[in-house]
């Protein structure tokens, strides 16, 4: 394994590194923007292994004016896009919603948001 | 013609030697008693006294026909039975059914009993009957074990047929040839002649003479008449069927009249059951008895 | 241009609103309209240039494409003629479903088009990650919507939601980059092209994905919550648009998954059916049941793409899918049950249709779909079908409970509202729509039962039993509903029901007049009970016929199970063998003549079932037809003993109707030809006389307004008609010579013991005479003994109820006194059966004769009208006339009685017998019910314990699912 | 404790499943799929420099309308929320730093943020972050002021416009070459000038106005409902 393609599976190893502190973030806290926290940081880990996965090492960025051999592949570009925006209109909402939902509660512990079960 | 002479004659005697047997019981159970007891005759004198009576008291319809229900179902038990085996003119309308007839016949009358006996308003009445029809209930489990087991025993189900073939002598009758049957058919026997233990419908000390309490006058007469008829018939029914039938008139009579001292005696040294007991001896021991000779049959 | 005017109208239509509301709400309401009326008519005219309407090239598409290019370079839209139908449901639920959105909440009118424009992109997308943005467009608006709506739990809903599309969110996109890194494409075809490991990983996510989204157990726990939380308005919109989009969406999904053997699916689907229908018997809210019931179907959803393919699969998720969605948005729409009412009328019928069609009863559309997959199911896949078949009863079983519950309450709710009107009167539209198209599968031939003299008894006992109840209907007392229609309609399936054909003609004739009297029955005073107790029933026997009618491949042409399983469907019909407690409870509920309906005609819908089974497996023997004959003998017994205890009219007789009925199966059970002459006779019999004593006591109802013997008594004075006719048929049905009854025993026993069924026939004897027990206490308990003051204002019931008793008592009396015009007709017909043994009794003029017995009923009858006419004439005609005195006239130890009540000996009538059977063990099958009851309400709360309410426990089942699935894979690879 | 050992293990087990199911360990040699085409084609498709914008906007263009409704949603959703929970308190002053920053760098901020959205063909960017960086802006003017924000009907107008003018830009598409949000309905001019590549800086103006105005309305929906009653 040589050092371009060691820099490649590392970076790859952070995003889902990332991914799994945000869900065990997401199973283990209490507090509801703690989790919400946590699912921000998961969704970050997500983009990465997105645009990881149309990343080459020592390519430039997809814009044409050299030669078209040297880009990066531009599709997950585009889709991280669309993922980063998606994903702070869940959080806007998930935060006004966790914050009511707290306020009804009493508490921001999610523990206590159990009137509806089985 | 000679038919209907023979069913007038088959009525009026079975009526007069119902009525006498009845005499006959008083005075037995009264010396039995260690009393002197009424006449003989003394059922003739009250059932033509009461006939004669001038006033009388109905309560509604089914109070007024259900005497008439009663004898309609005495005499239809005696008609379909065959009285004398050798004389045909006497067996009467026995050819319209069999014995699964005369079983269920028989409740024609109780039926009609029970109706009347409600519609007098009287609840000793009704306590009476709801005892009645409790413990019939369950003698005739026992009773109809015992029917069937000996009516497939002989292949037939037709009265004629089961008497016929208990001509043979003596040990060919069913009371021999089907012991535990014929048990089981003289134990439910006493509860169908209202016989101690088992009096618990007329009881008495505790509901005054039980379903015809309301009844007086004409009504009761004919109820009288009734009951007299409907006891030959069930004597007649169960010479019949157990004891070889009668071959002639006298040995009818006889047989008859041992048959019915039978629960007169038994009745006048027992003391009476209450009636779930009553109801609970006869589904066990007249039943058991009545199986024992089915299951013989059918192996 | 109309596709995409079909699709993208409504996005504008959201665009615009967010600018009006603030503005004017009437104008922004106006833009609302007139976006989805558009958008409506667009899809219509699709569907129609799709020809989707006749559901069978359900595949065929329109494409929209998009953007620059093809795909898989741009994005297509592929507007399916399926797909185009839902859209038609969902733009017609969101139509109807915005008034109630604009009056409170105007300004929510974006996020409800845009919550549609989400549903008609992910019904559409042929894209991975196009899909991926129309999922986040639908949890956004939910989750908007949700939050503010007016009720107390919105929060808690919106935040599980939010929670579990936010793990949604990073596993789709997990398997986003792993597709895309994989194969360079993000088409759905795409996903074909995976392999190795990478195809495990994108699929154990995308079914992950998929199972939460369709909220399938055990993934379901969010969707439960949230239903149960959102208001019913939210809660009605997203059933009808996003959660029917998902499914959809899902069914497209999961036969692309390079699973490998789908048949996976299937088994989450058929074992997460039964264990959420299990959890959701305890389900108490209204939401939440219709969130075990959205998670049945889902469930049913992984089984049809497990088992199905082409357009079978497409046809039938989409009539299921569509069609429960409505039902559900239609129930929602009807409000809270919490608020909700004792509706009367249509109101009724407007909350019963969907629930009868998320039961899957005919004819509404989701049957035929239904009926089609478990065929197939059925055909292929026995264990499966097993599985899914228990899983619906049980669903069925919450379902009805659940209207029953909810048809009891009481207040000033409107349920005419115009929501839930117009989506029920879509589904009847949809129902007549599709049995048109089903029609070819009927069969009216005849064919089940090939001896037309037998079929012709039966379709002219259906027919004329049902006659007989109409007279009677307008009289009905206190807050009865009217039940004529459905009386009418139940009658009128009983009597094609004869000349069914093939199997499905027969289950869809038999549930159709079951359900009709299920509504009839509900139409009573208090019948919630009665009516639940026998809906259950009813579709206990529409399973397990079902059940046979598949397993013998639609046919009747059976042997083993299925002709067992028929067998048991006909006696669960019947009451038989401790299921009397539907009849029970059902017919003292039912409304005026319903229960003469129901015990007199519409139960010998399940001899004619015995009858077909038995002419159908081995020429006229029943499967284990001595196992039958006693339990006919055994029933016949307890239910006599049962009646004669019962403290109430209409329960004694339907005790007496379940026991006399037992008397029907010994004469089956024999295969004989005396057996099955007897069975026929007491067929006629009982239709006869248990139509009379019904009648009578509806009569009785009607004039004293109870049943309840402690109440009643001495009615002979004010009823005498009433009662001749009553004790007409008392004397028939207690065998008493020389009415009919007799008729029947006499001919049952003979071919008992010409079978050598001896004790058979002696359980049966005892039952006869414990019948009169009960004969005695009904005649007595109602008409004779002393006359309450309460009841001393009643008259003779009304004509329109005695004219057909008295029809049917010249009946009695004809059938007693010549049962030869009947036997001359029904040995004959009988005799010609080939397979029945036994010899046939001989007739001889007015003589029946068999080997060992004989019977003459006309001189029998003769002989005691004869006697009982002389003695009546001479005691009329002679001696002194007797004096009427009144009923508190009577020797009461001299002294005047204190009151008529006080008298009546009615209370506990039978004390004595009671006692004597105490050694008995005290089992009733109320208990054994109610133990069964218990049971699995025990086993539905160990499996409802898995959803806590707690947010993240729910996100930890998705994981702990993807890790099972993950290993089960690779186990299985 | 035991719910932490627990997420401990999934979390675990996760990292094996997705670890395992990578089939080697070496490098992609080069683009592949639809990401090679788009190299190939994409300025002579879309008339486009930038291939990211030519992806997001031309050739995946449903993609991005969705993209803009989720916003549209979202903050639909949260406007629609807040309004239901009672007002906020008047937040504390801020200092003087930021009421000084707010005065000035706005401007500056809204042109910077004109630039990218305007030049999203051509160069990094395009009508998303632009359009964020135009928030920001409004974002800072918020903070600096001590007045909580009223009724923006400027807002809704934008915002609504905006997006009708996107999807009447679809069906300009559809109408044209039967193809909704199809680019070339204007010529794609030469690669590389301002006024090129068809539609694309049209709805790239589109979609900045619309970020801009949802995450505005978005901040003053936050800054409204401030208060803890």
């Amino acid at each position: 394994m040589n050092a371009q393609s060691l820099f490649y599976w590392s970076l790859a190893v952070t995003a889902l590194g990332l991914v799994l502190i945000g869900l065990w973030g997401v199973l283990t806290r209490k507090n509801i923007l703690r989790i919400a926290l946590a699912f921000t940081l998961a969704d970050t880990g997500v983009n990465l292994i997105l645009v990881w996965s149309g990343f080459l090492p020592g390519r430039s960025a997809p814009i044409v004016d050299s030669s078209v051999s040297s880009m990066v592949d531009p599709l997950p570009q585009a889709l991280v896009l669309t993922s980063i925006v998606i994903g702070v209109a869940v959080a806007a909402l998930f935060v006004v919603v966790g914050v009511l939902a707290a306020r009804k509660s009493g508490s921001a512990d999610v523990r206590r948001m159990k009137e509806l079960k089985w | 013609m000679s038919n209907i002479i023979s069913i007038v004659v088959t009525i009026a005697a079975s009526l007069i030697w119902g009525l006498l047997l009845g005499g006959i019981s008083r005075t037995v159970t009264a010396r039995i008693h260690g009393r002197m007891g009424p006449r003989v005759t003394q059922n003739f004198i009250d059932v033509w006294k009461l006939f004669r009576k001038k006033t009388s008291i109905h309560h509604g319809g089914m109070f007024w026909m259900a005497p008439m229900f009663r004898i309609t179902g005495a005499i239809c038990v005696l008609l379909m039975v065959p009285i004398v085996i050798g004389n045909s003119v006497t067996w009467n309308m026995s050819f319209a059914g069999d014995v699964f007839l005369l079983i269920y016949i028989m409740f024609f009358g109780c039926l009609g009993m029970a109706l009347g006996a409600g519609n007098s308003g009287h609840p000793y009445a009704v306590i009476a009957v709801s005892r009645g029809l409790a413990q019939m209930s369950s003698y005739e489990l026992s009773f109809s074990i015992a029917v069937v087991a000996i009516a497939v025993g002989l292949h037939t189900f037709r009265i004629e047929g089961i008497v016929a073939a208990q001509q043979a002598g003596i040990s060919s009758w069913n009371i021999f040839r089907f012991p535990f049957a014929s048990a089981g058919a003289l134990l439910a026997f006493l509860p169908m002649q209202m016989a101690y233990p088992f009096g618990i419908v007329l009881a008495p000390q505790e509901i005054p003479i039980g379903p015809p309490t309301e009844y007086s006058s004409r009504f009761l007469s004919l109820m009288f008449s009734g009951r007299a008829l409907f006891g030959v018939a069930k004597l007649v029914l169960f010479v019949s069927l157990l004891f070889g039938g009668a071959s002639s008139w006298l040995s009818l009579f006889v047989k008859t009249f041992l048959l019915y001292m039978y629960p007169v005696v038994v009745s006048s040294v027992f003391p009476r059951f209450r009636t779930e007991q009553s109801i609970r001896f006869l589904w066990f021991v007249p039943t058991t008895l009545a199986l024992v000779d089915l299951v013989r049959v059918m192996l | 241009m109309v596709k995409a005017l079909a699709v993208f109208l409504p996005l504008l239509g959201a665009f615009v609103n967010a600018w009006l509301p603030s503005k004017s709400p009437r104008a922004s309401r106006f833009v609302s309209y007139v976006v989805l009326v558009a958008g409506l008519l667009a899809s219509v005219v699709l569907s129609i240039r799709l020809d989707a309407w006749d559901l069978k090239n359900l595949s065929d598409s329109v494409i929209l494409s998009t953007g620059v290019g093809a795909p898989p370079l741009s994005i297509n839209l592929e507007i399916t003629a399926g797909g185009i139908l839902a859209a038609v449901a969902m733009y017609a639920a969101t139509i109807f479903s915005l008034h109630r959105f604009a009056r409170t909440t105007p300004k929510s009118q974006p996020l409800i088009l845009a919550l549609l424009t989400a549903s008609l992109g992910l019904i559409y997308s042929t894209d991975i990650f196009n899909s991926f943005v129309f999922l986040e467009i639908g949890s956004i608006s939910t989750i908007g919507l949700t939050a503010a709506c007016k009720c107390g739990s919105r929060w808690e809903a919106a935040i599980k939601a939010a929670l579990v599309s936010g793990l949604v969110t990073i596993l789709y996109l997990l398997a986003v980059a792993t597709l895309y890194r994989s194969t360079g494409m993000l088409t759905l075809e795409a996903l074909g092209l995976l392999s190795g490991g990478s195809a495990i990983l994108v699929s154990i996510l995308l079914l992950t994905v998929i199972v939460t989204e369709i909220k399938a157990f055990p993934l379901a726990g969010w969707g439960l919550d949230f239903y149960q939380g959102a208001s019913s308005v939210v809660a009605g919109l997203y059933s009808a648009t996003w959660s029917l989009a998902v499914l959809l969406w899902a069914a497209k999904v999961l036969p692309l998954l390079p699973i490998g053997n789908p048949i996976i699916y299937a088994w989450i689907g058929a074992a997460g059916l039964v264990f959420s229908q299990l959890a959701g018997l305890r389900a108490s809210s209204s939401g939440r049941i219709m969130g075990y019931s959205t998670s049945a179907y889902a469930s049913l959803l992984l089984v049809a793409a497990g088992t199905t393919t082409g357009s079978f699969y497409t046809q039938t998720v989409i009539v299921l899918m569509v069609f429960s969605s409505l039902a559900k948005f239609s129930l929602f729409m009807l409000g809270n049950p919490e608020k909700s009412d004792k509706w009367s009328g249509f109101g009724t019928i407007i909350f019963l249709v969907p629930v009868l069609l998320l039961a899957g009863i005919p004819p509404l559309p989701v049957f035929w779909a239904k009926f089609a997959f478990l065929a197939h199911l059925a055909s292929n896949f026995p264990v499966i079908f097993y599985t899914v078949l228990t899983g619906l009863m049980l669903e069925a079983v919450y379902l009805f409970r659940f209207w029953s519950q909810r048809s009891e309450r009481t207040n000033e709710t409107n349920p005419y509202k115009p929501s839930a009107v117009s989506a029920v009167l879509i589904i009847l539209l949809a129902g007549i729509w599709i049995t048109k198209l089903s029609w070819g599968a009927l069969d009216f031939s005849g064919a089940i039962i090939a001896s037309s003299a037998l079929r012709n008894v039966f379709h002219s006992l259906f027919a004329i039993g049902t006659l007989l109840c109409l007279p009677g209907v307008f009289k009905r007392i206190g807050r009865e509903k009217n039940y004529w229609f459905w009386l009418l309609i139940s009658g009128a399936a009983l009597t094609i029901l004869p000349a069914a054909g093939n199997g499905i003609t027969f289950y869809l004739l038999w549930e159709f007049s079951a359900f009709a009297a299920v509504i009839a029955v509900s139409k009573g005073v208090r019948a919630s009970r009665g009516t639940f107790w026998f809906a259950v029933f009813a579709s206990l026997s529409g399973y397990l016929l079902l059940a046979g009618i598949l397993l013998s491949g639609g046919s009747f042409a059976i042997a083993g199970l299925p002709a067992v399983l028929l067998t048991l469907a006909a006696l669960v019909k019947m009451g038989q063998f401790g299921t009397h407690l539907w009849n029970v409870k059902a017919y003292p509920a039912a409304p005026g003549t319903i229960p003469a309906f129901l015990s007199g005609t519409s139960s010998k819908a399940s001899v004619l079932l015995l009858v077909a089974v038995a002419l159908s497996s081995t020429g006229g023997s029943l499967p284990w037809g001595r196992v039958i004959a006693w339990i006919g003998a055994l029933t016949a017994l307890t239910g006599a003993v049962l009646a004669a205890m019962a403290p109430d009219y209409k329960k004694m007789l339907a005790h007496a109707s379940v026991s006399q009925l037992g008397y029907i199966l010994m004469g089956l059970g024999l295969a004989s030809i005396l057996g099955w002459t007897a069975a026929f006779y007491h067929t006629i019999h009982h239709l006869i006389f248990k139509m009379a004593l019904f009648l009578g006591a509806a009569g009785v109802l009607y004039r004293t307004g109870t049943s309840e013997f402690n109440n009643l008594g001495g009615l002979v004075k004010k009823m005498p008609w009433t009662f001749a006719f009553t004790l007409i048929s008392v004397i028939s049905f207690a065998s008493i010579p020389p009415l009919a009854g007799f008729g029947s025993k006499w001919l049952l026993y003979n071919g008992l013991v010409e079978q050598g069924w001896l004790p058979v026939m002696i359980v049966g004897m005892f039952a006869s005479v414990v019948a009169f027990l009960y004969s005695f206490r009904l005649l007595h308990g109602v008409f004779l003994g002393q006359l309450s003051p309460r009841n001393a204002h009643a008259k003779e019931a009304p004509l329109p109820l005695l004219i057909p008793q008295a029809i049917l008592a010249v009946a009695i009396m004809v059938l007693g006194f010549k049962p030869t015009l009947l036997l001359n007709f029904l040995v004959p017909a009988i005799d010609a059966i080939p397979g029945l043994s036994g010899l046939a009794p001989i007739i001889q003029g007015d003589m029946v004769l068999t080997t060992m017995g004989t019977w003459n009923a006309w001189m029998v009858g003769l002989m005691v009208m004869g006697i009982f006419g002389f003695a009546f004439v001479f005691y009329w005609i002679s001696g002194h006339k007797p004096k009427y005195v009144g009923q508190l006239d009577i020797g009461f130890a001299g002294e005047i009685p204190p009151s008529a009540d006080e008298i009546h000996y009615s209370n506990n009538f039978f004390r004595p017998y009671k006692r004597a059977l105490a050694f008995l063990p005290n089992i009733n099958a109320e208990k054994i019910f109610s133990g069964v009851n218990k049971t699995f309400g025990m086993l539905g709360d160990a499996v409802r314990a898995l959803f806590t309410g707690d947010g993240r426990t729910y996100l930890a089942h998705s994981l702990l699912f993807l890790l099972l699935l993950f290993v089960f894979l690779n186990g299985g690879m | 404790m035991i719910r932490t050992i627990v997420g401990l293990i999934i979390v675990l087990a996760l990292s094996v499943v997705v670890i395992s199911s990578v089939p080697d360990y070496s490098l992609p040699s080069g683009l592949q799929g639809v990401g090679q085409d788009y190299t190939e084609r994409g300025v002579n498709d879309t008339g486009s420099v930038n291939l990211v914008t030519a992806v997001v906007v031309a050739y995946r263009g449903l993609d991005t309308l969705g993209e803009v409704v989720v916003l549209f949603s979202a903050s639909t959703a949260v406007v629609l929320v807040l309004t239901l929970v009672p007002m906020g308190a008047n937040p504390t002053p801020s200092s003087s730093i930021v009421a000084f920053t707010s005065g000035v760098l706005p401007g500056s901020i809204v042109l910077f943020g004109i630039y990218i959205i305007t030049h999203g063909h051509l160069s990094p960017g395009g009508g998303f972050p632009g359009g964020a960086v135009v928030a920001s802006a409004f974002l800072l003017v918020m903070l600096g002021s001590n007045k909580i924000p009223g009724k923006s009907k400027l807002l809704a107008s934008i915002e609504s416009l905006a997006g009708v003018t996107f999807g009447l830009l679809g069906f300009w598409g559809m109408m044209m070459f039967g193809q909704f949000l199809n680019n070339m309905v204007l010529p794609a001019g030469s690669p590389g000038k301002l006024f090129s590549a068809g539609i694309i800086p049209l709805i790239s103006l589109v979609i900045g106005a619309k970020v801009a105005s949802e995450l505005s309305g978005v901040f003053s929906s936050y800054r409204k409902a401030g208060g803890d009653e």
